[in-house]
């Protein structure tokens, strides 16, 4: 039987990466589109959303933030580190989804791009948990993720408080998927191409 | 009366790596009724299933709707005929959605007769990515080539255009009628069919020689 | 003599992901010497550190090394000035690395005229990634882009190479000049300047119709 990917019947570890990779760009790419249409949309004025500026929810997941901290985490930790990092937003995402219709001025197109943005976060979870098992048949995914209690400030009947609590999802969403992307590219150089790309 | 002679699943293809569908020949029926099944597993899982819309794609055929499509993983998969006398299972067939893309043709083929900046005419075409390709996310990345041919003539002149979707034709004959067509492809996949034919005149009195 | 004027901090830059350096414009100096220093705290600490280096990024600059820049943390920082009058501060800027990323224009762009197996002519591009950049760990992924003009014309040909560090460019008249350029930009960031312009005159025999 023809085998499409040559000897070994199954999608390579490096081909698994590159698919990977063209999901979490195209994710933060829209993150990142969310937040300047949010930004462009709601802002009043200059500085008016960096006075509301409060740490991420995923800032409970330690993450390497330069490329000396990355070279020092065990690959297979890594790889569960991103799952963790991404699975961190299925909950946010779908209350996001919800909770848009409560902002002013229609954002048909913000919900839109976070419907998008959690279809493709699921699908990205698909290939790297295939991603995870290949780097280590034994790697243990204790299903962990950072915890999100950001439901009530995404109910909030003051308006100026709820463009805050919105403007920090999309702030931190932006931020989250360019780690997911940039860690995904650096393991596809570190894991797949041996460190070298 | 027999059983059914060995069906064989000779195409699967996608057209836009979000869907897709695979079609087989029945073998000989063995002068009775019989029934034809497609069921797979995923490589790296051991679950059976079966195929879940025999209808969508036409006769012998079954669709993969977006539910049932993942990029991460090969499909092994086999047709089963079964009639009274017994059953015939189809050889394995090993998919990699990624590889069997084949798109729909290129869309809106524009042709403009233009001047170079040193007064000489070429003619200009502009096309399109097809419908249903989202070639915004990097999904897809699809090439392009290009075949054109004067009117009576039976002979086409290909030109490959790589990932643009313009492309300049210099030195065509003054006076002449041209037909163009465009096609895709995806960098692992198969071309799409030639897009509708467009036509044009080139003006009697255009400077073509560069 | 007063006070100095309101120094403002005008740009901030990384050019490899891995070290930083912005820039501030001073105010009036009041007429006396004045002193400038740049503090800064990072998001989720309440720290307040000073510069670590005036010097490398040339004057009125903070250079932050490896070893000060952490990506994905907001750096909240200041210039103040100060002079025997008393001290002005600027404005805050908010920094976080992962969106002031701008690497350096590509370089070694070589140009070359080849032939491809069917005989046709085609211009080949190489360059190389800009000097400091560290491409092959996967930290920092560049895409390219070139531009292209006949020699008189005023308008540039653009072409997106993707990851790729070469580019053929099909169908350039024979017997004209061009100029080509090349930048680069981050996945997620700022273009580069353009290279510096490289010309190549095609052939006047050059088949290049492909």
């Amino acid at each position: 039987p023809f085998c499409p990917n040559g000897a070994s019947c199954r999608v390579s570890l490096r081909e698994l990466f590159d698919r990977a990779i063209i999901v979490s760009h195209y994710i933060h790419s829209l993150s990142s589109e969310m937040f300047q249409e949010f930004d462009a949309q709601y802002s009043q004025g200059p500085g008016f959303f960096t006075q509301a500026i409060s740490m991420c929810h995923t800032a409970s997941i330690s993450t390497p933030a330069g490329k000396e901290q990355a070279q020092q985490i065990h690959q297979k930790d890594f790889v569960i580190l991103v799952i963790h990092l991404l699975r961190s937003w299925t909950e946010p995402l779908n209350h996001l989804i919800t909770e848009t219709s409560r902002l002013p001025k229609d954002p048909h197109a913000l919900r839109a791009k976070a419907v998008e943005i959690q279809q493709q976060n699921q699908r990205l979870l698909e290939g790297l948990d295939k991603i995870g098992k290949l780097v280590d048949p034994e790697i243990t995914d204790n299903g962990d993720y950072a915890v999100w209690l950001g439901l009530p400030a995404l109910q909030s009947n003051d308006v100026e408080s709820l463009l805050f609590a919105f403007h920090n999802m999309f702030r931190c969403l932006r931020r989250d998927t360019h780690k997911v992307d940039n860690y995904l590219k650096f393991l596809k150089c570190q894991i797949a191409y041996d460190g070298s790309c | 009366a027999s059983p059914p002679g060995k069906p064989v699943i000779v195409k699967c293809r996608s057209p836009e790596k979000e869907t897709f569908t695979c079609w087989w020949k029945p073998g000989s029926n063995g002068g009775l009724p019989t029934n034809y099944t497609l069921t797979y597993y995923k490589e790296g899982e051991n679950i059976i299933y079966e195929c879940p819309d025999y209808t969508t794609g036409g006769p012998n055929s079954c669709f993969f709707s977006r539910k049932y499509t993942t990029i991460w993983t090969i499909y092994v998969m086999r047709v089963n005929a079964t009639n009274k006398m017994g059953n015939t299972a189809s050889d394995v067939r090993f998919v990699d959605v990624t590889y069997i893309v084949e798109p729909n043709a290129p869309q809106n083929v524009t042709l403009e007769i233009k001047k170079s900046q040193d007064r000489e005419a070429y003619l200009w075409i502009k096309w399109l990515a097809p419908t249903l390709v989202d070639t915004r996310s990097g999904w897809l990345i699809l090439q392009y080539e290009i075949r054109l041919k004067p009117e009576k003539a039976t002979e086409w002149e290909t030109h490959y255009a790589g990932h643009q979707t313009n492309f300049k034709i210099l030195n065509l004959s003054p006076g002449q009628k041209y037909f163009v067509q465009v096609r895709c492809k995806p960098d692992h996949g198969f071309w799409s069919q030639w897009s509708q034919e467009k036509s044009i005149k080139i003006p009697g009195d255009a400077n073509m020689n560069v």
